[in-house]
Formats: C-alpha cells, structure tokens, sequence
C-alpha cells in the first residue's frame, strides 16, 4: 500500500504527544498529594512509561492487535518483539510500525492513569509487577475487543480513541485498587492538601495539549476527520471546564483545580466520540461528562473512599459516560452510524453493553489481580514509611 | 507571657488550629520546617551517589499566650497531634517579655 | 478542492502549539506575581482558552470569516455554532474546519495576553463577561480586517502572523484596562518581585516554542514558506534576547526576566513580518523591536502606569513595531511586495495606517467597554480582598 | 526538485522538538544545582539557544555544510548569513532553508549540554566568548564531519542522529571544561543536594518527548524508516530507564534521577543508530548504554572530579558506547550496512575510530579553547561571588 | 539584649528592611510563615471538596539588639509596617542571653 | 535548657548536624531563612526595573540542651560553619523555661 507522508506526519508527531502525556499525568497527580510524595507519585508515571514500552514490544501488541482468538483476545507468534512486522509494512498510508508506537502509548497512559489510586503508599516492586499484569490481563484484552477485532469491534461498538479502553479501564481499575490497598493513613481525619497547585495546572496543560494528539491522531490520518477531531475535543474541554467551574462556584468557589478537572472530564468525555459527533454534540459532551464526574468526585468524598486522585470519577465514570454519550450524539453523517438523537436505539444500546461490560471486567479482573499480589508480596509500605514519605522511604529523594 | 513553640507532623497542624480556635488561642505563626529528633537516619541518594540525611518535614507552631493559658495550651496541643509514634514532636516554652501590634499603639509586658 | 495531508499535518499540530502557548503565558504571567496571586494568575489564561473557544464557536468565527460587511465585519449565519461549514469542505489544501480550529487559537491567546493589565485585582465574574465581550467587540473586527477581507486586507496591508490581530490588539487593550482598573495597591510604594522566577521561564520556553507553530503554521502550508517563516522566527528571537540582554548589561545584569522578554519581543516584532522578509530582515526586526520594548517598559515603569506584566510594552508595542518593520523589511522576491528598503513607500504608508487604526481602535473600544464593566458590575475586587489574594478569594486555593 | 509536504510537516515539527529540548536542558540541569544557582544554569541553555542561532546563521552552516575542504571543514562564501540559499531550493523532498533550521538546533543543544561542566560558576562574559568559538571550532567541523561530507562521512561513519556531532562533542567537552575551571568552593567537603527534584523531572520529561524529533526526525522524511526510529528510541529510552534503576536499585534505592537519567543514557546510545538497528538491538543497546554511564558515573564521583552535572558520564560516553553499538547492531535489511553481529569488522572498526577521534577532538580543542579564555578574561567568578550565588551575582535576581 | 519578633505583611517587608538599615539595625533573619491573628477564617475548596483554612501568609523578622535600642526598633517596625487595617501583625520581645559569632570566637552576654 | 539559635551557611548545614549527631545532640530544628548581616547590599533587577535587595539564603538552626552542654555546642557549630568569610553567620542563646513531648506526658523544666 503506498505510504501517506502527510498521515505519516500527524501520527508521527501525534503518538509523541500521547507519549507526553504519560508524565504529565505524573505532573497532574504529582502537584495534589503531600509534599513528601510528589517524586513518588510522579515517578509511577514516569515507570509507567518504561513498563508499557517493554511490555508492549514483547507481548501487549500481540494480544491486542494479533489474529483474533475468539473475538477475546489477540495472538500472532510473529508480534512476539515485534519481530514479524515488516520494516515497510503500510496499512491506510500509515507505516504498520507507526500504528504499533501510536498503541503503545495509549497502554503507557492507561497505566499512568490508574495510579491514582495507589499514590502515597504503594511498595515500588509490587508496582512493578502489578503494571506488567495489568497492561497483559486488562489493557490488551480491552483493546483486542475495542480495536483488535474482538466481539466489541464486531458488534459495532464505536470507541474512536479509547473512552472505554484507556479510560474506564484505568478509571475503574484505580477504584478496585484503591479499594485493596486502602485508605491513607489518616484520611478523612487530616488535611491533605494538595502542596503545589500550579504543578497539576502545568501537568494539566500538558495533558489538554497532549489530548489532541490522542484524539486527532486517531484518525490515523491528516484528514477531514483528524481536523473535526480537534475541534470537538477543543470544544468538549471548553465546555467541561466551564461547567466544572460553574458547579463549584454554585457550591463555594470557581477553583483551578476543579476547571482543569472539569476540562479532563469533557476531554475524556469526548473521546470515544470525537470521529462521530458534531461540535453541537461536543459542546453537549462536555457539560453532562463535567455533571457526572462532578457528582461521582462529590459522592467519592461523601463515601470516603480514597481513590486518591479521582482516576475513578473523572476517567472511569467521565469514559462510562463519553461511551454511552457517543451512542447518543453520534452523527450518521460524519461516521455512518447515527446515535439516539437519531433515533438507533441499537447503537445506543450496543454503547451501553459495551461500558458496561468493559466497566465489569476492569474493575473485577482488577480486583482480583490486586487482591492476589497484596496477599503475597504485599502493596503497601509499613505504616512508619508512610508516615515519613514515600518519596524518602522508597526512593531515598526529598523534595524541600 | 510566654511563647510555646510546638514541632509537630505536618498532617496534625489543622487538626491542632481548629482545637486552638475551638479553645479561644486564635494567634499562630506556622513555619515549616525540617526536624530531627531521636530517630534513626534515613539515607538519600542522588543519580548514583549517596548521602545520609536525618532530617524530616516537620511544622512549627509559635503561640504567643498569657501566662496562665500555657498549661491548657500544651494539653490541647498533644491531644490533637499525638499519634503514639516516634515523630510526635516537641513543645518548649519561651518567656516572653514584652507584646505590641503594629496596627495600634498597644504594648504589654510581662 | 483536494486536501493536502503534509499541509494539515502541519496546520493541526500548529494549532495545538498555539493552543499550548495560552496556559504557556499563564505561567509566564504567573512566575511573575506575588505568591499570593499565582493561581488566579494562571486561571486567567486558562479561562482565557475556555471562553475563547466556545465564543469562537457561537460568533466569533462568524464575524470574524463571515462575508464581508463593509470592510468592517464579517457576518454568516450559517457560521453561527459552525453549522453551515461542511465537514469535507478543502480550501487550499486544508480542510476549513481547520483553518477555523487554528484561527481560534489566536483569539484565545489574544484574550490571555491582555489579562496582564488585570492581575491581581479583576473580579472573576467580570473577567468573564468583559472577556466575551472584548473577544467579540475588539478581537473579531480585527481580525476580520486583516484576514477576513476587511479595509485592512482590500488595502494590502501585511500582518502574515497576527502582530496587529493579536499583539496590538491585546498589548493596548492590556493598557487601556489597566487604566480603567487602577493600580495594585501599594504600587510604586512596596515590592512587586516576581515570586518564581524558574516558574516564568518555563512559560517563556513554552511561548517560543508554540511561536514557531503560530508563524510558520501561519503558512497554513508545510512549504518553503513555512520553513522560511520558521527560520526568521528563530533569528528574530534570538537577537531580540540578545538585545534586551545587552541593554539590562549596560544598565545593571544581564537577568533572564530581560533575556526571554527580549526573546518574546523579537518574537512579536517577527509576527507580522514572518513570510515577507529574508534573514537578514529577521535579525534586525528582533534587535529593533527589541529595543523599542525595551524602551517602553522603562518609560511605563518612570510613569507608574500599573500595566502589571508588560503586555503594552512587549506585545503592544512590540506589534505596532512589527508592523512597520514588516513595511520596511518585506522582500518582494520572497511575497511579491517590497518594503521601505526597496523603496515602497506606499506599503510603508499602509503599515502606518494600519497599525495605528489597530492602536486606536482596540485602545479605546477596550478603555470605554472597561469602564462600563467597572461603572456596573465593577471590575476589582476589595481593597481587603487583595490584601489577602486572589487565590484565596477568588478560588479558594492556595499555593504553599 | 518536488517538495514532499509530509516529509516538510514532520521536520517542521521536529526542528520545533529539538528546539524545546534546549531551554529543557536547562531546566533539568536546574534542578540539580542548589537553589542559589537555578536562574543562572537555566539562563546557560536560554543563552545557548540565542547564541547557537545566530552563529548558525552567520557562519556555523557554512563550516558545518559548505562544501568541502580537504574532508576537514565546509565552506561556501554564499552560505555566510544564509543569504545563497534559496527560498524554494528544495532537496530529498524538504525546503533547504527547513535542514539550515533543523541542524541549528543540533548545535544550540550541543552548547547546552555542555554547559554541565562549568554551571554553578562560570562568568556570563566569558561563556558566551566561549560557546561562539566552540560553535566554531569544535561543533562546525563534527558536524562537517558527519553529516556535511567529511572525512568520516566519507569512510562510511554511522552516526543517524549525533551521537558522535552532538553527544560526544558535548560530553567531552564538558569534561574538558570542568577541568579547567576547577571544582566548585567546598566540592566533596559540603552536599551538593538538588534543590529541586520535580524541576528536574519536568526537564527530563520534555528532552524525552523532544528527542522523537532528534531521532525521529533526522530521517529527514515522514516514512517507514521515521517510524522505525521512532521506535527503537522509544524502546532504548525504556530499557535504559529500567536499567538504571534495577543498578540503584542493587546498591541502594532506585531513585528518581537515575531513573530519568538512565531513561536519557539509553536515548543518547540509540541516536547514532536510530536509523540501522532493529528493535531487539535498541533494547540492548538501552540496557548497555545505561550500565556504561551509570559506571562512568560512579567513577566521575569517586575521582571526585566536578564535572557538575554529568553531562560526561550520559552524554559523552553514551555517545561513545552507542557510537561503537552502532557498528555491533547495525542490520543491513534496514540500512544496507551490518554490523559485527552480522560479521562486519570493517564498520565495527571504523565506528570505534570514529568515536575515538571525536572523543579526542572535542576534549583536546575545548581544553585548549578554555585554558585560553580562562587566562586571559577568566572562565570562573570570584570566590566571594560564587558563595553568594550565580543567581544574584550575575544575573540580579533570586529563586525565594 | 532582645530579640525582636516582628511578623508582618510580606508587602511591607522591603520597607522596613530599608528603615532598619537607615537606623543603624542591619542585622535581620526573615522566614516566610503562615499566621493566624483574630481575622475570620476563610475557606479553602479542592475539586469538589471543601476546608476551613484560617492562615495567610506573613513574613517574620529576628533581630536581635541591644536593650536600649529595642523601643526605637519597635517604633520603626510600626511606622513602616502599618496600614491601618486588620492583619498588620504583632512583635514580640524575647530574653537573649548571649551572642556568639561563627566567623571570629567573639561571644557577648547580656 | 536553653535554645540555641543558630545562622549558618546552607552548605554547612550537613556539616554540623553529622557533628552534633557525633557529639550526642540529635535534636534539631531547621529553618530556610533569608538574612542580612552587616554585609553590603546587592541589586535585584526584573526586566528593566532595579530593586536593591540585601538577604541571603541562609539556615537557621534551633537547638534546646540542657544548660551545661551550651558552651560545647557553639564549640561544634563554629568548628563545621566556620569558612572565615563574612557570612558564616551568628549564634544566639534564649532561655528555654520547659520542654514537654508530645507522644508522652513528659514535662521538664529548668
Ligand atoms: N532538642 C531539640 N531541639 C530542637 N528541636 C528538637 C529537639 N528535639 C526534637 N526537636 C524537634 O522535634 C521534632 C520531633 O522530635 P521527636 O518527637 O523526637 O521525633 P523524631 O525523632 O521521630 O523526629 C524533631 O523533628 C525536631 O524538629
Ligand atoms: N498570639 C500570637 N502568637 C503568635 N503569633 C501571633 C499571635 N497573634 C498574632 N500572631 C501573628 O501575627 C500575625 C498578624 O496578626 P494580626 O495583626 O492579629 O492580624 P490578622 O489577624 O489579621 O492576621 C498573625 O498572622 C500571626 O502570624
Ligand atoms: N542582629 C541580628 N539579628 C538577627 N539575625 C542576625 C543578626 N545579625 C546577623 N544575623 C543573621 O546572621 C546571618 C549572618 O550574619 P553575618 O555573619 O554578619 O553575615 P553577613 O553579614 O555576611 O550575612 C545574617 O544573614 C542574619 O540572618
């Protein structure tokens, strides 16, 4: 197939946004724990990075985009290290090795996400080990079925850049996790604070920046489509930090971090939408994913769960609602398939099956994979290493 | 007057305010600080070198109080930020001879 | 018309780099204010992105591009939310949906620049209505002049990047609304000192890097003309820093606060001129525009106007120098016209004109639009409030 | 000949990668030094990045690409200020005017690199007479060398993307010149702790990102072999990483700073081969290249020699060790060449030559260089100066 | 000798610095703290959470002088310190027994 | 007790506390500060404007001992603080009227 040097271009430059992404999310997580966490926490980004690297060269792509296996998951011996694919491979004007990078950091940055519930008091090895699984038994299999050729891509389900695959796996995994390895020490009886706002406003920016490569570059093409990418994801994030802000201004004061909240919620909540909808639809996208990640973050505090950094509300709830919201705003026009608006009930209903079960599976398989590595070697640190820092205790660093 | 100078953890200083409020002791200077106290040393490592320090996060409280409130103000402090564990602090009592404002004109001694 | 996909390539990760460049002078802008104010600071910029991009979408693409009316304003209904622009609609190699994401851009950074004759006193609230408002009123007729088939653009005169549309626009807005808004309390009598100044160079860093997508994405092409534009954008940021390094030099310490204001005020100066003029054009375009704002803050500063981040000086300015160095400097073997040193004088002429209608009308339609705002609703915050800063009072946060 | 516009988009984008990477090396090295020096060792990269362009354009790519003189350096009168090259010359798809831009930026990071041996100390004065004159005579002729049709371009040297032009020349450099200056005041008697370790982090993060354009792009082109490099970067820097922090691990805690410093070993060996090895030969050469610097390191600090910032240790001898890797993994399926895995001695031997007379080049002409600047106007402060700090001495200003 | 503890506003801190110099008072220790005087409290709010916080931030001044120069040190403070309104901080006089240098062996008392 | 009060040098710091640990004083409070001594100012200078500015980073350290140990503590920290140029900074000693702990009910005076 010939080679679209254009295409090849925005993909190129759009997986080295993703992979930018991946520390801001360290930076964004890393400027709202304590002060004497915040090398840790950014350094679980930044591990994420290396793990997802590896483990996607010598097994994820593999099971994500090897020949299907009962629509369950993928295999193909010669992605193993990616020795089989061809140097000059080209599928859809884009160099097959690209389509490998451009995956691969979506994996690094489901991981990265989902440390949110973990941060503060995690054991570095037990991450380790934890990430290696994790990327093999919930992120490959989530993104065979989504965009590998699995049941949910042969159903139709539409994820255009991974509402379901990187957020609600991520999102929900975080809350299983933080479930298992349990609350900080103190929480709900001390303050904390987040010590350095402008550090998650920075890691923020990178993130809204970085997301229109993660969004428009899954076009997988410079195109039409790519450029109506970019403005519904430009809009959804407009509106979600807005309503965000208007929300808790309602209920106190318009605070930074609750805009550049609200504009991860619209972004998230665009994302499995943004080849399909218009920019009315987008607008739309980011209030009602802003009000719902809203009042999933409210209800998290009410409840006292300490899924630290709010993965679970703003990913894994933003993604459930971007997923089913996708089946609603979905514009027969710009994708083929209309949405509820349009009256496909179906598509709509496919929608919701497919967050649903993608929500199941996350969190159980999750749950379950935590639950087994803290019985054995343990997730958390001594309560003495928590009280000094993580960042001293498991990294012998100090942020003064 | 005396001014009680509390190092405790930095998790316990909001709980320790609200009981100071909560017992009419509104005034505080919080300084944020590194401590050691009887601990053992924990060892820091650069790039691929090391070095040993001993030094945790701490906070410092410095409450100016008349004299007859020192006794109540201690007590309210280690209830409030006494975890049982090496790291609690401690509380050491100046004398104060003299306080004024900078807004008025006032001064008191003694 | 077919599409270009190296051309949108380049256009879509343009346009995230001007998109980064308006949370960039967040940071720049908040490197340099007391601590107290360091969050409000940034969220100015950041809100600045939110309500840029959703007017855009209502209105502003509309008066902006819409058809001409008169020579002063554009006007479509069907550009009104967008709705009339097709999805597969190509101009010049790019797909308009596009050109519409990469010109909202440039409203959003217009309307964060000028927020540094506002910080650390403007009520929220009021931000946000006067900043709708000067978008529309102030922004869009402007660049409605000079890319929009307005008088500007039917009399030939050149602004390739947006010195006019965006730097004088929003430099003198900047000044007027300082005006209106009084100075910070205890101005010219207490210290002002930036509080991180690591924190502005970082948003400096960013600003030259997002300029490179702003001029020669400006191109709206990935040709000869983009590189060129990305050649002289580099040479005029780098003599316009070593200009201003220079100049502190003789007057005291070659200090970074004077090295990256001289990098961004050749970068301001380059803007209009960046595909009209050679290399050699660059290099002095960044010196001269350099010393002009350099000159300007010192002469602000003797006057004790409050213009507190220097967008009058730099970009303000900076801008109306460009303009007329781009009717200097501008090579008719590169755009088909000359400038001064080929003896145009009439293109010199034009530049005049058109920066100084630029000055006059952004000045005044903002002073006016200000001072109603301030009359009404009141634009500052209470004298207690300010003691006490933004961030607390404004967003409830607080940076340690 | 016929432009290609993606091949242009991407090295657009990719001079703007490179670019951001040199004012990011001076915020990673910023956050290493004490605080009392930040300013002053961030203003070492900004000025880099000025002072790199200028010469660039007056007379650094005429040395480094004019043609050539006896294999040793280049020379085109027309090429002296840029002002021979046309404006739609256009050469292997990419405008002529777009490599001037992209090979600037090689030579500006160079300089910033180096900076590390003398940060902390140096007088402003006497570093920018220094970095103008081994712009001159020490980068122009490696990159002569090369890439521009010297003597090692030639004899059928590899370097992809610099690790002989960029990384060694710097590294040794920074050695040279750290021997020069001396040790800063009380050096192995006081800690040098890194006032601020997320700074660092951040710098790391953006040389990642930026580094996709470094190697990436140096394929001068938007296809298969682009992807390829990309790749193998992305795989080098992983291993790398994870190397490095298994090693502090073992003999002490896996810290952060090896963490990212070894995640940049493994980027400085894959350089010189990102465009001729396979995936399994950057895993190892991430894994060898990080073990090479982490020993270099390790013995830089027991010899006690100040080269600050470690430059040498990372850059110059991960440049040499992938120089060398280069010539053992090269495959001749991708690149037409082997290396000694394939029973290629001859490469083999010729990398090592290569490598080796760099190494001497640039340690030899920088030691000199700076012997001469330092006896006549002084490379370094008074010690009075130094132990107040580079911040407020030099540059007036001061990081609270 | 005393030692003067002075916090103020962070604003004002240049101008009493100058004052103090003008005086003959050159020696000075400045820490940025947070304070907490009689002022009401104001509320923080994270996201969608909320918490009570009471402190601003101050800067607090050491200097430590002869006895008989304490009263014109205190008046300067007030004079370049003052604004009127709630917030301009407080001083306090502390017991110093003795003084020492680190530079020379020198070591004054009383 | 006494609290002794010390200035020094940031990169002394280490210095003295590995001494202080060796001679059986663990307990230390420390605190960046700015200071000024009877050195000359320096000029700040942002953009284009001047400001002249006289503190430097500096390190305070607060230690309580018990009366008799005072005299060998000042002996340590001159030994590791001193460099012999202006700036090595002062020392000062306050009287300490109690010390209580926080994690026990442990109250000492005198
Ligand atoms: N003798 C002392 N002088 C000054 N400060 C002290 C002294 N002893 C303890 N401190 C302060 O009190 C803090 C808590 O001390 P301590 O309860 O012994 O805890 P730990 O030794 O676990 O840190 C120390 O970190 C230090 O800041
Ligand atoms: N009793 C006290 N003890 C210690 N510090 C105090 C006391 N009272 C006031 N302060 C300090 O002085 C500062 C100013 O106090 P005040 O003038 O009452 O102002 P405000 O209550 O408006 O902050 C406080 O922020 C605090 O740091
Ligand atoms: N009278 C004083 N009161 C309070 N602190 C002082 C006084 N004199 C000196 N200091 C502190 O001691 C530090 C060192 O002082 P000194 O040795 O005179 O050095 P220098 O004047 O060079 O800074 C000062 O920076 C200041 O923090």
């Amino acid at each position: 197939m010939v080679l679209d040097t254009g295409a090849t271009a925005w993909v190129l430059i759009s997986a080295a946004l993703v992979l930018m992404m991946v520390p801001a999310v360290g930076l964004f997580y890393g400027g709202m724990v304590r002060k004497k966490n915040v090398i840790s926490t950014m350094m679980l980004s930044f591990v994420a990075l290396a793990l997802g690297i590896v483990q996607w060269i010598i097994i994820g792509y593999s099971l994500a985009f090897g020949g299907d296996v009962g629509g369950v998951i993928g295999w193909s011996l010669d992605y193993i290290g990616l020795s089989g694919i061809p140097l000059d491979g080209v599928t859809n004007g884009i160099p097959d090795i690209l389509f490998v990078c451009f995956q691969m950091m979506f994996a690094c940055l489901a991981l990265a996400i989902l440390t949110s519930g973990i941060a503060g008091r995690v054991k570095m090895s037990s991450y380790i080990l934890f990430g290696l699984l994790w990327l093999t038994l919930v992120y490959a299999p989530l993104a065979h079925w989504a965009w590998g050729g699995g049941w949910a891509a042969q159903l139709g389900a539409l994820d255009f850049a991974g509402g379901t695959v990187v957020h609600i796996s991520s999102g929900f995994a975080a809350l299983a996790l933080a479930l298992v390895i349990g609350k900080r020490i103190g929480y709900g009886k001390q303050t904390f604070a987040p010590h350095n706002i402008p550090m998650t406003l920075i890691g923020g920016m990178f993130l809204v920046v970085g997301w229109f490569g993660f969004n428009a570059g899954s076009a997988l093409a410079a195109n039409e489509l790519a450029a109506s990418a970019f403005l519904v994801t430009a809009a959804a994030a407009a509106t979600g930090a807005l309503t965000w802000m208007a929300l808790s201004w309602i209920n106190g004061k318009p605070n930074s971090l609750g805009f550049i909240s609200g504009a991860i919620a619209g972004l998230v909540g665009i994302t499995p939408a943004a080849g399909y909808v218009n920019v009315i639809g987008a607008l739309l996208i980011g209030v009602i994913t802003s009000m719902v990640c809203y009042t999933a973050l409210r209800w998290r505090i009410k409840k006292g769960i300490d899924e630290s950094l709010d993965a679970w509300a703003i990913h894994g709830m933003g993604g459930f609602a971007g997923a089913i919201l996708t089946g609603v705003f979905a514009v027969s026009a710009i994708c083929g398939v209309g949405g509820l608006i349009e009256g496909n009930l179906q598509q709509f209903g496919i929608q919701v099956l497919d967050a649903v079960i993608a929500v199941v599976y996350s969190f159980g398989v999750t749950f379950i994979l935590g639950w087994v590595i803290n019985k054995t070697m343990g997730l958390r640190v001594s309560e003495d290493e928590e009280y000094i820092g993580m960042d001293l205790v498991q990294h012998g660093e100090q942020q003064a | 007057m005396k001014m009680i100078m509390a190092v405790i953890r930095p998790e316990k200083v909001d709980d320790v305010l609200n009981a100071l409020e909560q017992n009419n002791i509104p005034g505080v200077t919080i300084t944020e600080v590194l401590g050691r106290g009887e601990q053992g040393g924990i060892c820091l490592q650069y790039r691929a070198g090391k070095m040993q320090v001993k030094t945790l996060p701490k906070t410092k409280l410095e409450i100016v109080v008349p004299d007859k409130d020192v006794e109540n103000l201690i007590k309210v402090i280690r209830e409030h930020a006494r975890t049982g564990k090496k790291g609690d602090g401690r509380i050491f009592v100046l004398p104060i001879e003299a306080a004024a404002w900078v807004r008025t004109d006032d001064y008191i001694t003694g």
